[in-house]
């Protein structure tokens, strides 16, 4: 049985050592497309702000690895696949032949159609490349702009500032990481990171970008204000890297729609992580959660479907998200924005940056989210996912949230008696 | 070193926080805790000052032990002037407060000046901060509690806070920590409160280093851990038990104080002792007792956690009482129980709950309400005053009435509040008054256990247990039986016990470890965490140093050798049942022995030479 | 109530039955060894008329070393007294503890 | 035969010795605050309980870790954190549905129970013997991996 993976990140890596574990005779093929082993893009700030080398970011540390675990890696871009022949077909014309097919190819950063998006010194922040090319002209002192608060912009906002370079932050919606904050929370990350020095303007698109003075750029925004930049970053969004499935007859929308098997419309091909349009937890809908704890569930869910067949149906992933910024931590987890006809329990310590707010339905956690919160916040994930009811603990955390750690053990603990009993 | 050589100065006038280095020549001379916060004391305040003026200082100290793994080291102390007996206060307290100080990178906190308006502190390790509590002032210690654990979102934070009682100026409000932990004696909480300060939060993530040799350190403990362990009274009887374990013995050797002090054997006590609080109850089959708790590092944890009857009359209608808390302990146990003949255990439990709640002593609240009752009985107090209620010795109803009003100092529950001795000077028989120096008395009849009434009368803090716990040797047997009806000998013993706690308590330690632990034990733990040599001999000493200057602010506050005295009863009227029938207090015989073993002048003063001798400040 | 008589042959064969009645209290831990009888932690017992403090240690099954506070009437009796016959009398009181303390 | 921490929160007293022990072991101070055993108090219901790591199975911190910094611990089976691999993600933190791998905001990393590389410190200082150091087949701890296999996504 040959299985091959279009892709080696996260989702990918993980498939393949599913694979292994479940059938050791399995023949294996990983296809990498960027010429560098296997790395997380979780792990580029880190690399970026100069605390670890590019090896560092590797998935797996042993060279090695792969190898011993017998899966091959080759190097080389998917151009297209043909379901019928059950072959892919590489950017260099060759072809392999595949028996099962996971296409784990991820997503990739976008830029907006603005003008002048595609001058020298405007970048993405999304490969080991792109790192490379911001670490070189985010000198200290030069002026950057950095394009969209989301996930991945928040995250490099430390290593920009620890690089002492001018930074302005600019975001369309009114808050910071609108996708896993509300407006209390996102104003709480907004005014940290001003206190932190940094200007940050929501609210406020770019409209376009000009050449400047010399090597500079030209920022123009809607509220008709013109910065000055050596280099703007652009982490407005990423799409699911699906345009080589053109023609294949696979099922696409904003991403691969996928089943509860990870399976995709067509027989033996399979989805899994960013690329995937995956059923969410908490919902029930399919959507794209581009999360790197869904992408090594993903990953570990295509691999059962694909040795074992469709056995165990997935009830989804919940959405969950960390993130630093500048040293604020943040969470969200599930229906953090809460659902109709729920209840919230809600404390908001602006002063001390602190933050928790959680979703209930009935007496169920079905969201959460939280600032500055350090301890034990995967037990959120725990009460959501485990949907157990609360009981009396509804109440205590609805008069003060912050016992979320007691409630789950309250609960573990009564159904470790019922186990017993 | 164990000290954090750091402490933080709160002036409440102005509003400031300041970090200071801690003194350590004092912490060479006086450890820590007790001993080295009263040095500041000494230091810094007038000891002639009004203690419920802005002049007074309080101190929140721990000890070099505090916050270690040394078993128990988690005690801190409140220090400051009492308002009851207008001498050295000096409380000390369990829970987790203590060590989380220590773990914030503190040794202390002065408090000085008064605040305009409510105020509390929080302590984020080197981050201390004054909040307004305008929304606290009015809260019991229990909702405070809640509200600051909101407020600042973390579950971890360890909060020390006054009561209504103390706002209300309840002469032997507690200090609470950790909702039943108390720095109970003395009106700590009532000076607390009179400088606007409703609580302290405290968050510690920095950790104890500074051990002096981290090796020798773990070996100690860990040897003292095991023969706290191997020991009958602290590895089996103690947390099997808790202190409760006293109503019976006590009753038994005839030293339970009943009905203000009138009896020495008390016919209810098996109702409300140790072996009841496990006995199951008729309305759901559980024992009033859950389980034992322990507080910060103690391999012993002899604490009570309890819960009252549903069905009983105190509780039925106020499911906020249907929880666990705190206690029985013994000498709460006997105040509100033998001494005011009431035998009823959940009445006891409720009104203890309510000590922990708006943070009053209940050694001296059950001591005072007994005090009304026999005002009642001879018909000084009516109820006129006591709004009908019939305040009768035995009575569940008129204790339980009584504790709420204390506690929210409301009507009668502001005299009850002014303690035993102003409230007896009121209603015109100070001679009712069971106090030393104004403090109440605790739970061992002097005339039964001769020692005792020695330590009482000497007790710099008043009435005290746990100054001089001749009980031990008296009836417990520890180290070494001595007979209780017999005064000889006993000057020595109680001299020995009070420096030898004064020194236990500036550990960090408590003094409960001396069940099984000897200096012997213990001078290795100091000497392995703490720079220097300390020996056995010189933790004594800085004992007896400590007892000196306590001794020598008293002097300076007012109190005489004409204060070491036991009121009239115990004197006069010979106990009427058990082994002690017959039998006075002989404490006109022990105490010029006492003076003597001092050092002290015929009059009860430090002399020249002993001040001399132990190198007392001034 | 558990009978404790006890019978005494002396040397010359003639037999000796005599006990008297008195109250034993076993606190803390003990409190399991009392006879079925017994309220709370008090029971009335017989025992032999030169019975020892030790001889009704044993006799209820109290571990010698956990009879640790014993007193007859409220006094302490130490532990080289406890095999001394005579100690007792009628109606006297018997109390026994494990190493306790408090305070 | 591996062994594995067996927690009976009955016979806990709540007197931290284990968090002090841990953070001694882990930390080179007293600080409870980074002991990787906490001990939860239900104070209205007089209760304690110790809670840590149960080294599950599923490992969910080890799996979503992007960079493989976390890794079992062959002799103990513990999965244990490559603190010089860590980058401090924390998306570890969010993944563990038990809420038992935490990040130090000091150390710029996150920090679990190692079982002490086969002798643990809390399971040697608890008094009361609530925290015991036994034959995995005998703790029961398989009753609280079912309980987190709610969690699982139906993959095991």
């Amino acid at each position: 049985m040959h299985h091959v993976i279009i892709g080696a990140g996260p989702a990918a890596v993980s498939a393949a050592e599913h694979m292994k574990k479940l059938d050791a005779r399995s023949e294996i093929t990983m296809l990498a497309a960027e010429n560098v082993p296997p790395y997380s893009r979780m792990a580029i700030p880190y690399f970026l702000v100069g605390n670890i080398t590019p090896e560092g970011t590797y998935l797996r540390k042993n060279a090695d690895h792969f190898e011993n675990l017998g899966i091959n890696v080759r190097h080389g871009r998917a151009s297209s696949i043909d379901p019928q022949s059950k072959s892919v077909k590489l950017a260099d014309d060759s072809t392999i032949a595949y028996d099962k097919l996971l296409v784990a190819t991820g997503a990739t950063a976008t830029k907006p159609p603005i003008p002048g998006i595609d001058l020298d010194n405007v970048h993405n922040c999304w490969s080991l490349a792109d790192a490379h090319k911001i670490i070189e002209k985010a000198t200290p002192g030069s002026n950057v702009i950095l394009m969209g608060a989301g996930f991945i912009g928040c995250i490099i906002l430390e290593s920009l500032a620890a690089r002492k370079v001018n930074l302005t932050v600019i975001e369309m919606e009114n808050r910071m990481v609108s996708r896993m904050t509300n407006s209390v929370m996102g104003t709480m990350i907004k005014d940290w990171c001003v206190d932190k020095g940094i200007r940050v303007l929501t609210s406020t698109k770019v409209d376009r970008i000009d050449p400047g003075q010399g090597s500079a750029l030209s920022v123009s925004t809607n509220t008709g204000e013109s910065i000055a930049a050596d280099l703007v970053i652009c982490a407005t969004g990423v799409r699911s890297n699906t345009a080589f499935l053109e023609g294949s007859g696979i099922n696409i929308d904003m991403g691969v729609v996928v089943g509860d098997y990870m399976e995709t419309s067509v027989t033996d091909i399979y989805a899994a992580g960013d690329v995937a349009q995956g059923k969410d937890f908490s919902t029930g809908d399919y959507y794209v959660q581009a999360i790197q704890p869904t992408a090594v569930e993903h990953g570990k869910i295509a691999a059962q479907s694909m040795v074992n067949g469709h056995v165990t149906a997935s009830p989804g992933n919940v959405n969950m998200n960390v993130l630093d910024t500048v040293g604020l931590i943040s969470t969200s987890f599930g229906m953090w924005m809460g659902v109709d006809g729920g209840d919230e329990s809600e404390l908001v310590d602006k002063e001390n940056y602190q933050y928790i707010n959680l979703q209930f339905k009935d007496d169920v956690l079905v969201g959460a989210s939280s600032l500055g919160m350090t301890q034990h916040v995967g037990v959120m994930r725990g009460l959501i996912q485990t949907a157990s009811p609360l009981g009396e603990w509804k109440d205590k955390l609805m008069a003060n949230p912050t016992r979320l750690s007691e409630a789950y053990l309250a609960g573990a603990q009564a159904q470790d008696q019922k186990n017993s009993a | 070193m164990s000290w954090t050589k750091k402490l933080l100065r709160v002036n409440l006038s102005s509003g400031t926080c300041t970090e200071e280095p801690l003194n350590m020549q004092w912490a060479n001379d006086y450890l820590g805790q007790r001993g080295l916060a009263t040095r500041y004391i000494v230091e810094e305040t007038d000891p002639a000052c009004d203690p419920l003026g802005p002049d007074n200082k309080l101190i929140m100290a721990t000890g070099p032990l505090t916050g270690t793994m040394a078993s128990t080291g988690g005690r801190y102390s409140v220090i400051c002037k009492s308002p009851l007996t207008n001498a050295i206060a000096c409380s000390n307290s369990g829970g987790f407060f203590g060590a989380e100080l220590k773990f914030a990178g503190w040794d202390m906190v002065i408090f000085e000046g008064r605040a305009a308006s409510p105020m509390y502190l929080s302590i984020e390790n080197e981050k201390a901060t004054l909040h307004a509590a305008d929304d606290l002032w009015g809260k019991s210690v229990w909702e405070a509690d809640g509200m600051l654990r909101t407020k600042h979102q973390d579950p971890q934070a360890r909060i020390a806070c006054v009561g209504r009682s103390a706002e209300q100026g309840c002469l032997y409000a507690a200090v609470v920590n950790d909702l039943h932990r108390a720095a109970g004696r003395s009106g700590v909480g009532t000076v607390m409160a009179s400088k606007n300060l409703k609580a302290v939060v405290v968050r510690g993530t920095l950790g104890l280093g500074n051990i002096d040799n981290p090796e020798a350190f773990a070996a100690t403990t860990k040897a003292g851990k095991a023969v706290l362990a191997e020991n009958a009274v602290t590895g089996q009887g103690l947390p099997a038990y808790g202190t409760q374990v006293l109503m019976n013995v006590i009753n038994e050797v005839g030293a339970l104080p009943t009905r203000n002090m009138r009896e020495t054997t008390f016919e209810g006590a098996a109702n409300v002792s140790a072996e009841a609080m496990a006995e199951p109850r008729k309305s759901d089959g559980k024992p009033n007792l859950t389980t034992n708790g322990a507080c910060y590092a103690c391999t012993i944890a002899c604490g009570r956690i309890s819960t009252i009857d549903r069905t009983h009359f105190s509780v039925k209608d106020k499911p906020e009482y249907w929880i666990n808390s705190g206690g029985l302990e013994y000498e709460a146990a006997w105040a509100l129980g033998p001494d005011t003949g009431v035998d009823d255990i959940d009445a006891l439990t409720y009104v203890n709950f309510l000590c922990n709640e708006d943070g009053m002593d209940p050694i001296s609240l059950g001591s005072t309400i007994a005090a009304a009752m026999e005002l009642f009985e001879t018909g000084a107090i009516t109820t006129a005053q006591t709004d009908g209620v019939e305040l009768k010795f035995g009575s569940a109803e008129a204790l339980c009435w009584a504790a709420e009003a204390t506690a929210k100092g409301e009507g009668f529950g502001r005299d009850l509040g002014m303690g035993s001795k102003r409230l007896c000077e009121k209603y015109g028989h100070p001679e009712f008054s069971m106090t030393v120096k104004g403090q109440e008395f605790p739970a061992y009849d002097p005339r039964g256990i001769q020692g005792m009434g020695l330590a009482y009368s000497t007790s710099n803090r008043g009435a005290c247990h746990l100054r001089g716990y001749t009980v031990a040797s008296e009836v417990l047997g520890i180290p070494e039986k001595t007979d209780p009806l017999e005064s000889d000998g006993k000057a020595g013993l109680v001299k020995a016990f009070q420096d030898a706690t004064a020194a236990v308590d500036s550990a960090g330690l408590c003094v409960f470890t001396t069940f099984a632990w000897t200096m012997d034990d213990i001078a290795p733990q100091v000497d392995a965490a703490c720079a220097g040599d300390w020996s056995t001999e010189r933790m004594m000493e800085v004992g007896e140093r400590i007892w000196n200057m306590e001794r020598e602010y008293n002097a300076k506050a007012g109190l005489t050798g004409a204060d070491d005295n036991l009121p009239a009863r115990l004197l006069n009227e010979p106990a009427n049942s058990g082994p002690a029938t017959g039998r006075v207090s002989e404490l006109a015989k022990m105490l010029p022995e006492y003076y003597e073993a001092r050092g002290w002048t015929a009059d009860g003063s430090v002399t020249a030479e002993t001040h001399q001798r132990l190198g007392l400040p001034g | 109530m558990r009978k404790h008589k006890t019978r005494r042959i002396a040397p010359d064969g003639a037999v000796a039955e005599s006990f008297m009645q008195i109250t034993l209290k076993l606190f803390a831990t003990l409190g399991d060894l009392l006879p079925s009888n017994a309220v709370r932690n008090v029971a009335t017992i017989n025992v032999d008329d030169d019975a020892t403090l030790h001889s009704i240690i044993d006799s209820y099954r109290v571990p010698r070393e956990l009879a640790h506070l014993v007193l007859i009437n409220g006094v302490f009796v130490c532990d080289a007294d406890r095999d001394q016959s005579g100690l007792l009398k009628e109606g006297d009181v018997l109390a026994i503890w494990p190493p306790v303390a408090g305070g | 035969m591996q062994k594995s921490l067996h927690i009976d929160p009955a016979k806990c007293t709540g007197c931290l010795q284990c968090e002090s022990a841990c953070s001694l072991e882990n930390e080179g101070i007293f600080n409870p605050s980074k002991s990787r055993i906490k001990v939860f108090n239900f104070h209205d219901e007089g209760r304690f309980v110790p809670y840590t790591c149960t080294q599950c199975d599923e490992a969910w911190c080890m799996q979503a870790c992007p960079v493989d910094a976390i890794v079992i611990n062959a002799e103990t089976g513990s999965k244990d954190v490559l603190e010089d691999i860590c980058v401090g993600c924390k998306v570890c933190t969010i993944a563990c549905p038990f809420g038992t791998i935490n990040y130090n905001t000091s150390s710029g990393k996150v920090v679990k129970c190692d079982l002490c590389g086969g002798d643990p410190a809390c399971a040697d200082a608890c008094p009361t013997q609530a925290i015991t150091y036994v034959d995995a087949n005998a703790t029961g701890l398989d009753k609280m991996r079912a309980w987190a296999a709610k969690t699982d996504n139906a993959t095991s």
